[in-house]
């Protein structure tokens, strides 16, 4: 039994969190939430160079070549530092989506660009509000060409492709798009953490090409969310697990009627049960860790409850984080609403809790669809 | 067990939606008063809001609950539950008088001097001078009595230094009543004074809060050497708990019952027009369990709400009952926002106006604080409202100057 | 504004309160739970006496005629008491069945016994494990006879009357039954709280009759269930309510750590979370008495509400009264399993909780329909 | 990250399975070992548990964890993992000795005398002698050192007077140990004494608790002037809450990782093929709600255990981390029970048999008060693994008669 990272994993964690906590504090987070810029350049060229764009992709594309654990645990500090930049959109969805399904050449195209940074990659399938189905899309693919608005798309506006499913003879496929290309609008639009960018992307007979064979698009597209549902589960218990500490130091350091308010013991037990649901979801992604990184088919199943479970221990620890705080947590002053935002903004990036949860039982229900 | 008036319930609300009728308009059955909005000029509000005032003082309809012989006219509690639901139906300016009306006034009449009756409660009625209510610190929150300001004699003058924090309306405020620490070398609560500062004195300085959701109708007060007269002192110097508490109190009754729309209407029609896996999401059962819970938890409030306004009607007087309200409340606004967000899928990031769910999901925090932590209001129903053991209290029995305010 | 009780009923109410305290306290329950008597015959016959069962029977059908304000009251009192007899079964089903739906002729034959007691009625609809709907109900009504079986049916055992759903030609119907005709099996069966009793009816061509218009069985049977669960609501408020009591002076009394356990921050916060969850379904359960006893068309959506945050107030009360008497709580020899099980089978009894949450929300959106 | 054995542990295990193999039944993949029923006959069991447990002694394998000079083979705690792991796969008699082997043992050895070793040791690793833990008293459960059993000495015996409640086991076992106040004028932890005791001396009465489920296993014993040698009392008189402390630190370090079934595939198979509003239950997104809910907690605690063996496989002590096991298992099974009843409908009142569902619920709350309450366990999580503060104590520095142990 070794249900835990390698020495030599951990060590390239540390590497990065030291590199974070120098280079990324919430200072950061905070002056792309307040500023105009989408997201830090310097940072994303910064994780370029060290490789952590390319952690999972081959060296023959350009990348680091450490595989989905390493990449699992860049994440986690990914989320520790709120860093704001646009890695969950470009590495757990665009840089998966080729991997997965991309032909030899596609990969050649694209993945150089994905792992140094240049280039920026997206996932784009929401199309309306709700939880959508396949038979709910309406954005179509046909004679080459992309018709449709594609909206929120994180990151759309930065990013240089997005992988987009559509309509076409065969059902639903994904394809790959280029955003600078003709017949591309888009539009920032106003997200609940600035500090992360939505977009619409309007579509108006805009060049593209099959990603993966043809009718596929809903099961490559469930495929490559199960990969991303596991890595973006590391990134917010890494945010999660911030929240929680920067909240525990917080009531130590907080007198009240003469106490540190840590001392009172409700919000003792509040601390403690806060502390066991972070765990929860940290043994959870473990989980899909392995599963992701071992190719097994316990994969499905593996990242709804990872999923669930971490978009379930952050919003509770950003909304726990708060209300410990009391007063001072509520104003703008303090990085509390950092957490709050970012939670929310997480937790529906990949369609929300319930839905992997609902995912979760269908899947437990028919094991041969796993 | 009805929902009408008494016959003299009902004399009451016609005498006074019959003056309303012939002062203002009434509103339509989907129409609400007109609020203050963020970046709307702020002094012609003001302006309208006091002429208002000071329509209903001549008409004797200004805080009806005040003794006659301040210019109120005596009312009971449920009459002026009454006079509130009429003038909530009509279209009235905001009140930006609250805190001095129905906090620092009847404070005043329990705990001033004669000269601080006569100089401050009439114009306070008539709306002439707005007042604020300085209590809170940034280190004494929860913990009101924790509060470090100082006030120093001398001689005929007090001179203050502190910050106070999460004061409303501090730029428009005439007058304010600020708690101060008199004595750190007495016991916590017996080293209090309370003043009564005029906000237009030298060394006050005002910094709007900016909140996370953007809004800043809070303020940090800084007092740099501010002199206030003796005369000033509200009640006796050291003894401003008690009028603290006075004040607190009145703070508590003020909390109508009833409790307002929370937004399960709107949440309701989301659900209709939203699909969710192939159909409308009203139609998926977990949905409709979540909503259901969010009804049930809505309306166990307001008809908790009708129970007290029933026992006002009896006479009873506004207990710490009235606590339930924001307890349930207030978790119930975030955690329906928070679904409200979910439903709309990953567009349920999108920010799109002040009035949008995510707008309230970032509103909701701050209601679970203000005016009282969901943790303070569990404690209030646990030690006043059924009689459990207090708190263990390390701060009692030593001096003020004593007790750990801070690690080491 | 009088969203009260009148003084006139609250005399009622402490009379029976007092009566209760006397002559069922909680070791009539228990003598019951461990004993071979389906129930206790002297508080039903006592309880027949004092117009509680006839409460809401007019006059001339034998009943005390007060109405469903005092009915609810009584109902509370009942539950505060864990009264061991087929109060529910018999007056919130059987009797408010024949006062919506019987004929003149079948009141008369059947509500002066009912209001005395001498005769006790239940209501026999569930057929198998489930949330059932119209489509499932297998009994059927035939040349005026009964085919078919049911389980669970409260009181079942000790009936003499059964209000039962069946199928006929014009869909389904409600029939009145009587048990101890030929062609009746019953058999008891263990009930998770012995103390009230639950019994299989097997019909075998048993004689019984329509009870309203044919055809119109689902409609009616809804009706009766909204009736019962606003009375059963009060049962569950006054028995969550003494629970809760019983719970708190115990808290008060009991000592660890040189100082009474209610004194714990934490314990006082779990205390005061569970009053207020209490009260929240004691003002809905007002509500559903006012829709009730005003015939109010929101009666529906009333029921729901009082139903719903009842069965959950109860139940949480019952879970927590054992957690926090800790070890000699979940003995035999204290009281607070009498609590626990209760709970379950009142909370079970006219369908659960998430049930009458989904009800609820149809009713809402439909509102025509109520 | 594998679920695979180091070499070392792979040879552990196969030195293990061998035995085992030659000497037990393998199990069958769905096949669990016999466990002790109600009602089953107590001395049938008692006897092959024995039968069992000198062949392992007599192979080597009996208390692996106790050092080589008592008999054991100082494994690791991984090894006895393992181990556990591989005697679970066989059929064998339940095991009896738990406490004795778990929890005595280990606190004989750090605190007994030597002649105390070598009398009790020996027999308790071969099983010849069962042994019971009698620690809570009816007041001093959570405050355990809060009891009040009392022990005077009288030359070279001691009388004990009191009662003991949820003794496992106290009808058979041939010793038990025993935490008595031997000083109520000391203060309350300084005044305690340890002892092993017959549990054949005259003046033991023993009475079996009914439990809510309507089970026996625990029971109350009744200490009236036992007498007991002063040889027995391990480690020093008045010291014996540090003897306590080590037995109830190993009653922790044996809850096992892993965190076995709950019965949630008896759920889903509940849920598929019980009607819902007219479909499997399993189709309605509310019931998948809660199952997936169930699920994803009981997996969480699966795979924490999973990261505790990982560590005892590095080499790592168990620590308090292993009170999440139960402080989430515990409720969960409690959900989970509910539940199941309440997705049969009005049918889920009936009580069936020993193994349903009803009877999983009326069990469970027992499961959140044994071994330490959920409440206990949160103050140990915030304590002991996030370092919160403790919790102010009233009951320190005083002498243990003067703590109030009732109202007044």
């Amino acid at each position: 039994m070794n249900f835990d990272f390698s020495e030599e994993q951990k060590l390239l964690q540390k590497t990065a969190r030291d590199y974070l906590s120098e280079n990324a504090p919430l200072g950061l987070c905070r002056k792309i939430l307040e500023g105009d810029e989408p997201y830090s350049r310097e940072l994303w060229q910064a994780a370029g160079e060290m490789g952590w764009l390319g952690a999972a992709i081959p060296e023959k594309y350009g990348g680091a070549g450490f595989g989905h654990l390493e990449l699992a645990l860049l994440a986690e500090e990914v989320g520790r530092a709120l860093a704001p930049i646009p890695f969950s959109s470009s590495v757990y969805l665009a840089t998966e989506a080729l991997l997965v399904a991309g032909t030899d050449e596609q990969r050649e195209r694209y993945l150089p660009g994905l792992a140094s940074g240049e280039l920026i990659g997206t996932f784009a399938i929401a199309e309306r509000r709700g939880r959508p189905t396949a038979a709910s899309v309406q954005t179509t693919f046909k004679d080459r060409e992309l018709v449709g608005v594609k909206l929120p798309v994180p990151d759309g506006d930065v990013a240089g492709i997005a992988i987009v499913n559509a309509r076409d003879d065969s059902g639903i496929s994904l394809v790959v798009a280029e955003l600078d290309a003709r017949g591309v609008e888009r539009e920032s639009l106003a997200s609940i953490d600035p500090s992360r960018s939505l977009a619409r992307l309007s579509f108006q007979g805009a060049r593209a090409e099959l990603l993966g064979a043809p009718g596929k698009g809903q099961e490559l597209a469930d495929s490559i969310l199960d990969r991303a549902a596991v890595l973006m589960a590391f990134e917010q218990v890494g945010a999660a697990t911030r929240a929680f500490e920067l909240t525990k130091d917080f009531m130590m350091e907080r007198y009240a009627f003469g106490r540190p308010i840590a001392s009172f013991q409700a919000l003792k037990h509040r601390l403690a049960d806060l502390y066991v649901k972070i765990e929860l979801a940290r043994s959870n992604s473990y989980y899909g860790a392995w599963a992701l990184s071992s190719e097994s088919a316990e994969l499905p199943v593996a990242a709804c409850g990872a999923r669930a479970s971490a978009s379930d221990a952050f919003e509770l620890a950003s909304q726990e984080m708060i209300q410990l705080h009391g007063g001072v947590g509520y104003t703008w002053e303090y990085d509390c609403h950092l957490f709050y935002r970012r939670a929310k903004l997480l937790g529906l990036a990949l369609g929300n809790a319930s839905e992997w949860r609902d995912k979760l039982i269908e899947r437990l229900d028919h094991p041969s669809a796993v | 067990m009805d929902f009408n008036d008494t016959p003299q319930e009902a004399e009451f609300r016609a005498a006074a939606r019959g003056w309303l009728d012939s002062n203002a308009e009434r509103l339509g059955p989907d129409e609400s008063p007109t609020g203050m909005a963020e970046g709307q000029d702020r002094e012609d509000v003001i302006k309208s809001s006091q002429a208002w005032q000071a329509r209903k003082a001549d008409a004797g309809w200004a805080c009806i609950t005040w003794p006659k012989e301040y210019g109120g006219r005596g009312a009971s509690s449920i009459q002026n539950v009454i006079w509130n639901q009429e003038e909530g139906r009509s279209q009235t300016p905001p009140n930006v008088f609250g805190i001095g009306q129905g906090m620092l006034g009847p404070t005043i009449m329990a705990h001033g001097s004669e000269a601080q009756k006569s100089r401050y409660l009439n114009p306070m009625l008539r709306g002439e001078e707005i007042w604020c209510q300085l209590f809170s610190e940034t280190a004494a929150g929860s913990d009101l009595a924790g509060l470090q300001t100082r006030a120093v004699r001398e001689g005929d003058e007090w001179v203050l230094n502190g910050q106070k924090i999460w004061t409303t309306g501090a730029q428009y405020c005439r007058w304010g009543m600020i708690v101060t620490r008199s004595d750190p070398a007495a016991q916590k609560h017996a080293g209090i004074t309370y003043f009564i500062v005029d906000m237009e004195s030298s060394g006050i300085e005002i910094r709007p809060i900016k909140q996370i959701n953007g809004g800043k109708s809070f303020n940090e007060v800084f007092f740099n050497d501010v002199r206030v007269p003796h005369a000033n002192v509200v009640g006796k110097v050291n003894d401003g708990w008690r009028g603290a508490i006075t004040t607190l109190m009145n703070e508590r009754a003020s909390i109508g019952g009833g409790g307002g729309s929370n937004g399960f209407r709107e949440l309701m029609r989301l659900a209709r027009e939203t699909d969710w896996n192939g159909r409308p999401a009203l139609q998926d059962p977990y949905v409709r369990q979540r909503l259901a819970d969010f009804y049930i938890r809505s309306k166990g409030l307001q008809y908790t709400g009708y129970r007290t306004l029933t026992a006002l009607s009896k006479g009873a007087t506004p207990g710490p009952e009235a606590s339930i309200g924001k307890l349930v409340g207030a978790p119930l606004s975030q955690e329906l926002a928070g679904f409200a967000c979910d439903l709309q899928g990953q567009a349920g990031s999108l920010m799109e106006d002040d009035s949008s769910w995510q707008s309230s999901y970032l509103g909701a925090p701050g209601i679970r604080i203000a005016g009282g932590t969901d943790e303070i209001l569990r404690n209030i129903v646990a030690e006043r409202v059924l009689g459990l053991p207090p708190e263990v209290r390390l701060d009692k029995g030593i001096a003020f100057q004593d007790i750990p305010s801070a690690r080491n």
